[in-house]
């Protein structure tokens, strides 16, 4: 990427008026990456959001790059293709919790263990916003919704649980009430090579209100969110007096006092064996307890389109660049006058 | 590469010979009805052939279910199907005469393995008695060998154990069939060092077992004299015999260099498809790449990704495959990008026949997609001619930004013929161009693109990632014309409808016209399309050879048909159209042009017989 | 409940009228619309609304594309549509008059909410000049009033805070239109009260609003005098205003009771379906089972699984829904189990225009499966109409045990209509039962079970889990036709695919004969299906109004078609067919009858205008 | 179930030839199964058999019970509305690897996170049998099969990772070559209220032979799979002189002399927390280390249908088992005449 010509937000975003709810959380997203594109030292025109269906899917059309708006939950399969086509792009996949974990959580999970090189934005609300409100695979159960007037009877999944389960990569959290910290988390993806994946707490102020306010809501935030910091031990709270531990393979919230800061657990997002990953996924229990944010997991491994293509390489060197003329008298021919 | 049969003695020539050999599924019958094919092919008659596997599952040993078959119709002169009926058979074991012997034309030659012919065996197969003494077999020529012992016996001094010679027993069938019809000997040795390089003791064992068959043929006292097929008069050219998958997947290459970008398939695995994906990932040296998707719907997403990156997006399925893909095919036809499906038809509805042959997906392929969304259909006719319906439809999926179906079959993509290949110079261009600036001025003055500002094909620009200046977004909400920003106008809606109907009609007037075979001047014409092209032609010389008039029209292009079809049809006063489905073409052909298209229809599993078609074809002329 | 208008001096009695209620999405307008259709329809007018969403998404306030708008058709005689233009218009803020204008009839009348025509907003709309000075409204009767302003004052003394006593300008509005067009006053209090109980400051604030609205409209000096549609002579009766969408889920209940089997709904979201997901999800204490799948795909899954266990298994969904649950729609029809697969067709193809009507799902229903996959299709005509053409497929896969694809559209789920409660009586029967015991004798002599032994109309039997004696396994592969084992038998396949196209079409013998409406002494016949039997029949009844002969035949059944079908239209010399599309049921007339059949072809968005199709029948007359 | 008629194994049997490979492992899966049933204390007639397509698909065809031999990937669905609709039913769910964790990956960890009452019965054999041997989501990377002839470049998924980091409620393996600890297994499903999720490593003899070998082969077991047990620390080996470890989140195999035995970790599948069940998932990394089988988590969740059908009761109480009568006129109405 030599000289990449020096941009501005304004470069980034398109003419088309932005057309979610006022007051909605996509807003604080897409300004922070209209924001953030300009220092990632990338060309708008090396770079391709594609999305889905729902209102986060609608993304792509407020970025000055290429994009594709495609259908409900095959936004991680066609970002496959396109990243596997085209290694020198930085693609980008942006959707919903309904358009990346419902109809498209299998797309999702084989593009994460196939650590296909894309950035995977997940703007959970945990509602279905473009509907105008059904749950969600991440709404809580007992949710009262359109579709579901007695509650839900579905358990969530944990987004995160769900990636580590699925051979991911990189895994990370924030949300849209700290843009510094999204910055961050989207900077760090973007300079994974792989899948990765982010989480973004989204606020649906029309269908789903305050979803995360016990968690994302200023004066909560230092009790509430357990920031991750590698090679830190797990402190939180107002006076960073709580933390967390690692105590028979699953993680639990301590007062620091109580077991003494050298008995906290360092995270490790570098750790091959995600299992201390997950463990921290599970403190996400409900939206009312502390909620681990920022890096889960972010290792190396081979990135895909690396690998096919290093494969074509071999190939060549193998049977030389493809000869027609040659594959088509392959097998054993005669001749014939 | 070519041999030649060494000529004995008292041999009697004749023109055409169908054989068909039978056996367990652990027989080695399809290897040894290619290698028979390959000899043949190489000596140098036209042929066909037409491999039967049982079902997906493998059945146990011995029974019916687990009997696979190969058949191939040799000859002298041009055909174009692999015979209705066997002259031939030959029965590995009591379970492959047993399924097979109906098959056979009366007073044919059957060819057994004696020493399959066991009790425990017979019991398998259904037989309460031998067929071989207890006159099921009278009227026809029955000729035994105790292939199992005397494959043991050739193999003993070569320090093989019995139970691995046993395995060679195909090899002394194909011998004797070899010396029986006078099938070069050399080519066939050589093939066996070659195919089981490293496997020393296999070489050793396949040799001598064919040179026992083959000496057991000259030796022994055989009924019936020896048999020659004389080679065709095929035209000049250099030959090789061809399977519908290998000819599909060699001619997405040949299209993916005449264009000058690369291949993406997208696929995921499915009876009769997959060779498509397994041929293809064979060949990255020619910069293709091959993804092995979760599923039909990602298989295609990425191939339509792959479009949009610049690629030739493919992907090959079957009907389950295809009925899938549907939602992202709509996708492609809003988004205006090239992107290839191949719907290796196979029986339906729902899993139906996988292993069987059908072509009832054409409806499917026109009209499987909710809303107005026409795409172009191109099918293909023959094993050979699957290599450039695929070029075809590359090339109108690329030159006019659009999703392609690509209709083969079991039959075809199983089937293979001999093949003259053809000059790469002579392969037909794909001419087009990725756009590389903006195509207008903006309000402001300053210059701007427009993704959906058309050429006078109504064709849009293909401007991919990384072009500067052409920035720009894509989706499957309708869009402005010209801008492509996403409207909800009434009218826009309406001209964008109408668009994507124009641009596919437009596409007959960049195809060939559809042309007459046979009699021009007949009243009544055949018209077909896919893999009913032999036997609709053989059927049709027949009719011909006896005087009768008939003509034949052959499909290429099922979307749009060519300009000139109307107008053809017009000139007979009947239309018979046979298919492998109840008759979706003639529907299309009666909608389309109100002329009374009347269907002769298949739905087994099978082809359509040559005598089938000749009889339902003197019948329309004689009624 | 009824209650009745009073009556004031100097009202002119007007036969009918259409009122288009337009502004911002925050405004209230749906509400508004569907409270003014409420206090008409109690008031006794036939009517027909049709509301306008903006797209899926919220646009921001103020802009056109944040526009919403309902249009109600009243009138004292029965209608059919909503009518085509509106001769009021309701605009509540510039954004509204702009892009709703153009619709008006000339010489209408707008009224607006002057207090909104402030210079952000008239800028917002994309006004350089204020329309209501500039002349832009010149010929029209234009009435404003300072709506938020004096909703602000009258709920002043309230203790509402002027910004939420804003938000109920509409109801000043409504107030307004009530006076002006003598609607009932009581009704829409009380209704105010229930519907906001336990929010007393709004419903002070909204009752205050409207209130004042109407007292504006009694005091202010109002150009125009006051204007009344008389009740309308319907059919005697008890009616309720209803919806498509919640016409076609009592249906849905409706039948699962006449059957005496539970409903299982198999939903995913999607518009403009989903609200059949959210009424049926409420009536739970029918026994009613849904479920909101993870795709449609899961959806239809369960819905069939929930069929192999005795429950009416139903899927609702949109066009894309439709394409993905294709390949298990050909799985049912394989299985043959009952399913019903509901369509509420929107404006594609793709992802299209989602809260846009469109019919051009027909041949996806028909064709959209692989191999030969026949299914039942039934289309609903109006609003109300859905409850019994929902009770109709429901039967149809009851009694036939097959998959039926059930057509609707947006203007048809959307859109509302006064309906003659039927008398639960006289609901058409559902016959049918599940197997109990063995249909025949084994080999052994024992009692066996056959799931593919038919009866005379070709239909297996249901043989629910839980019956002793009866466990049988069903699949996807062809089946031995009657045994129901896996049977790849090439003559067996060809029975079975014969039998299944059998299965449907002598479902003709047991459908409703094809009837003739306007004249049959006509040369001229116009042959519709879906939405467009309001439009039609009023173009038609202008027409003969106008004493020119037209015929009409509407097809509940798409597929089979009536038995009659083909010897009513030979009946006439010329044969059109409008559609939502771009021509699809006249390429299936064409192909089944050989009949000239025409397209008239709207595919904007949009339901016909009396006057288009009233025009083109002309033509077509004249011609 | 009062009175259950005595069943034998042949009872559960149909009279279809079994139409798999000779020396399949389907078979000795096929055995354990009939030869369990009749234990079980259910009806055939109450007993139904869900399967999409594969060699594993197959099974229902050999099950004398009700049994739907569905398509490809969608058992799970087709199964859930099942269950929904009759919760009086035994429904068990069998698949391939490919057909349930790629093509069906998504209504698998939907179907258990929602907890639907099914038996789901992977059996991984690591490859695509039926269409004669191309990779699966659970080949090894690099395995060169008739799709990938350079080697697959996939990161395989572990099934219990990705059935743990979807919600589920009952997670074990076990294999084909004991038919003890399988029918222990199938037993404790069927127990289990809910989604019950089994891995059974299969062999495939003919396109993937052998893939097991290393941990299934009656000499290795001993020493290659640990055996998990509630209750108890975790051990194998010749003379169990091996054993697992929880520390810093993860598991590790340690020699219990080294660490002693109270440090070894104490299996709890009843652990609300699936934290510590993932991180032994994790111990299974390739075929050739050791791997645990047995119950890897089993607590109690309301299993769906049983909520739905509570819901129901809840609506009619409240407003009455269903009155068509009144639901049609439930909206204002009017009288005309
Ligand atoms: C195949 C298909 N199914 C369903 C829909 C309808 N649909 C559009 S967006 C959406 C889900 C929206 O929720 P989410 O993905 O969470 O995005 P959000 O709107 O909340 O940002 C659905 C069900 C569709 N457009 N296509
Ligand atoms: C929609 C669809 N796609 C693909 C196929 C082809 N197909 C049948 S089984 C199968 C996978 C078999 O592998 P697995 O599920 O692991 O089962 P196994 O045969 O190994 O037991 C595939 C790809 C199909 N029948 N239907
Ligand atoms: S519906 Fe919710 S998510 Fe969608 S734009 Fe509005 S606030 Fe945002
Ligand atoms: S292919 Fe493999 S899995 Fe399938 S039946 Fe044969 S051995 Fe078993
Ligand atoms: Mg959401
Ligand atoms: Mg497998």
């Amino acid at each position: 990427m030599t000289d990449v010509p020096v941009t501005t937000k304004k470069d980034w975003a398109t003419d088309q008026e932005v057309r979610w709810c006022p007051g909605c959380g996509d807003y604080s997203i897409l300004t922070a990456l209209q924001l953030l594109m300009p220092k990632l030292g990338t060309r708008r025109e090396d770079t391709v959001f594609v999305s889905g269906i729902g209102c986060a899917a609608r993304f792509p059309y407020y970025m000055n790059t290429y994009g594709m708006h495609t259908i409900h939950g095959r936004s991680p399969a066609i970002a496959t293709g396109l990243a596997m086509a085209r290694s020198d792009l930085d693609v980008w996949v942006v959707g919903g919790d309904g358009d990346l974990l419902s109809i498209g959580g299998n797309h999702l999970i084989h593009a994460l263990r196939r650590n296909i090189d894309v950035n995977i934005l997940l703007f959970n609300n945990r509602i279905y916003g473009l509907t105008k409100g059904q749950c969600s695979p991440t709404s809580e159960q007992g949710k009262v919704t359109k579709s579901t007037p007695q509650g839900s009877l579905d358990r969530p999944f944990d987004a995160i649980s769900v990636a580590l389960g699925a051979e991911a990569t990189f895994v990370a959290r924030t949300h849209d009430m700290d843009r510094a910290h999204m910055q961050e988390m989207f900077r760090r993806a973007h300079a994974h090579e792989g899948a990765a994946f982010v989480e973004i707490y989204q606020n649906c102020n029309v269908f789903n209100d305050g979803a995360f306010d016990a968690i994302t809501k200023r004066n909560a935030r230092q009790s509430m969110i357990i920031d991750l910091r590698h090679g830190e031990p797990i402190r939180f709270g107002v006076d960073r007096e709580l933390g967390v531990v690692l105590r028979r393979g699953r993680a639990e919230v301590v007062r620091v006092d109580d077991v003494g800061i050298q008995t906290l657990a360092v995270h490790d997002e570098t750790a091959a064996d995600p299992a201390a990953a997950f463990a921290l996924s599970r403190l996400a229990e409900s939206v009312d307890v502390p909620t681990p944010m920022g890096v889960f997991r972010a290792v190396d491994r081979p990135e895909y389109a690396a690998s096919v293509n290093a494969q074509i390489a071999m190939a060549q060197a193998a049977d030389g660049p493809g000869d027609l003329e040659a594959l088509l008298h392959s097998q054993p021919t005669w001749q014939v006058g | 590469m070519t041999d030649t049969a060494e000529q004995a003695r008292e041999v009697c020539e004749i023109d055409r010979i169908v054989i068909r050999f039978a056996g367990d599924s652990g027989d080695g019958i399809q290897l040894t009805g290619d290698r028979f094919t390959s000899a043949s092919a190489l000596f140098g008659n036209d042929l066909a052939t037409l491999p039967e596997f049982p079902a997906e599952i493998r059945a146990p040993a011995g029974t019916l279910a687990g009997v696979s078959a190969f058949q191939i119709h040799i000859a002298d002169h041009e055909i174009t199907t692999p015979g209705d009926a066997p002259t031939v058979l030959v029965a590995m074991n009591p379970a492959a005469l047993r399924s097979e012997l109906s098959l056979l034309t009366g007073g044919g030659t059957i060819i057994v393995n004696h020493d399959s012919f066991v009790e425990r065996n017979l019991a398998k197969a259904g037989y309460e008695t031998d067929p071989l003494t207890d006159g099921t077999l009278d009227g026809y020529t029955v000729l035994t060998a105790p292939m199992t012992e005397l494959t043991k016996l050739a193999c003993q001094d070569l320090g093989v154990k019995p139970r691995d010679a046993e395995r060679s027993k195909n090899f002394f069938a194909l011998g004797l069939v070899s010396w029986l019809y006078s099938r070069p000997v050399e080519s066939t040795l050589k093939w066996i060092e070659a195919k089981f390089a490293g496997r020393d003791a296999v070489i050793a064992a396949n040799r001598a077992a064919f040179s026992a068959g083959h000496a057991y043929g000259e030796t022994a006292e055989l009924e019936g004299s020896r048999i020659s097929v004389a080679p065709a008069r095929l035209r000049p050219g250099t030959y090789t015999n061809i399977t519908g998958n290998t000819a599909l997947s060699w001619g997405l290459i040949a299209a993916s260099l005449q264009a000058g970008i690369p291949l993406f398939l997208g696929s995921y695995p499915i009876t009769p498809a997959s060779d498509v994906l397994h041929e293809l990932s064979k060949r990255k040296n020619f910069g293709v790449r091959t993804f092995q998707a979760e599923d039909e719907i990602a298989a295609v997403g990425a191939a339509l990704g792959a479009s949009y990156g610049g690629h030739i997006g493919v992907t090959a399925t079957s009907g389950p495959g295809v009925a899938l893909k549907s939602e992202t095919i709509g996708l492609a036809v809003s988004l205006e990008l090239p992107l290839v499906i191949i719907d290796i038809q196979r029986g339906g509805p729902s899993t139906g026949l996988p292993t069987k042959t059908e072509a009832a997906d054409l409806m499917l392929a026109m009209y499987g997609r909710h809303g107005e969304a026409p795409v172009p259909i191109v099918a293909a006719r023959s094993p050979s001619d699957c290599f450039f319906a695929a070029i075809e439809a590359v090339r109108l999926a690329v030159e006019h930004r659009t999703p392609v179906v690509l209709l083969s079959d079991g039959y075809l993509a199983n089937g293979s013929e001999p093949w003259s290949i053809p000059d790469v110079e002579d392969l037909p261009p794909i001419s087009f161009a990725f756009a590389s600036e903006p195509n207008r001025t903006g309000p402001d003055g300053a210059p701007a693109f427009w993704p959906y500002q058309r050429d006078e094909r109504l064709v849009r620009p293909w401007a991919i990632p990384g072009t500067p200046e052409l920035m720009h977004r894509i989706g499957g909400i309708e869009k402005a014309n010209g801008s492509g920003n996403i409207s909800y106008e009434p009218a826009n809606h309406q001209i964008m409808v109408n668009i994507r109907a124009a641009r596919v009609a437009t596409i007959a007037n960049h195809i060939a016209e559809a042309t007459v075979a046979g009699d021009p001047d007949a009243g009544l014409v055949v018209v077909g399309w896919g893999s009913t092209w032999g036997a609709i032609t053989s059927a049709v010389e027949r009719l011909r050879s006896r005087d009768r008039k008939v003509a034949h029209i052959h499909l290429r292009h099922l979307n749009p048909m060519p300009g000139n079809l109307g107008s053809l049809l017009a000139g007979f006063d009947r239309v018979i159209v046979p298919e492998m489905n109840t008759g979706q073409l003639a529907r299309l052909l009666r909608a389309e042009y109100l002329v009374d298209a009347r269907t002769i229809s298949k739905v087994a599993g099978q082809p359509f017989m040559v005598a089938e078609l000749e009889a339902a074809f003197t019948e329309a002329l004689d009624d």
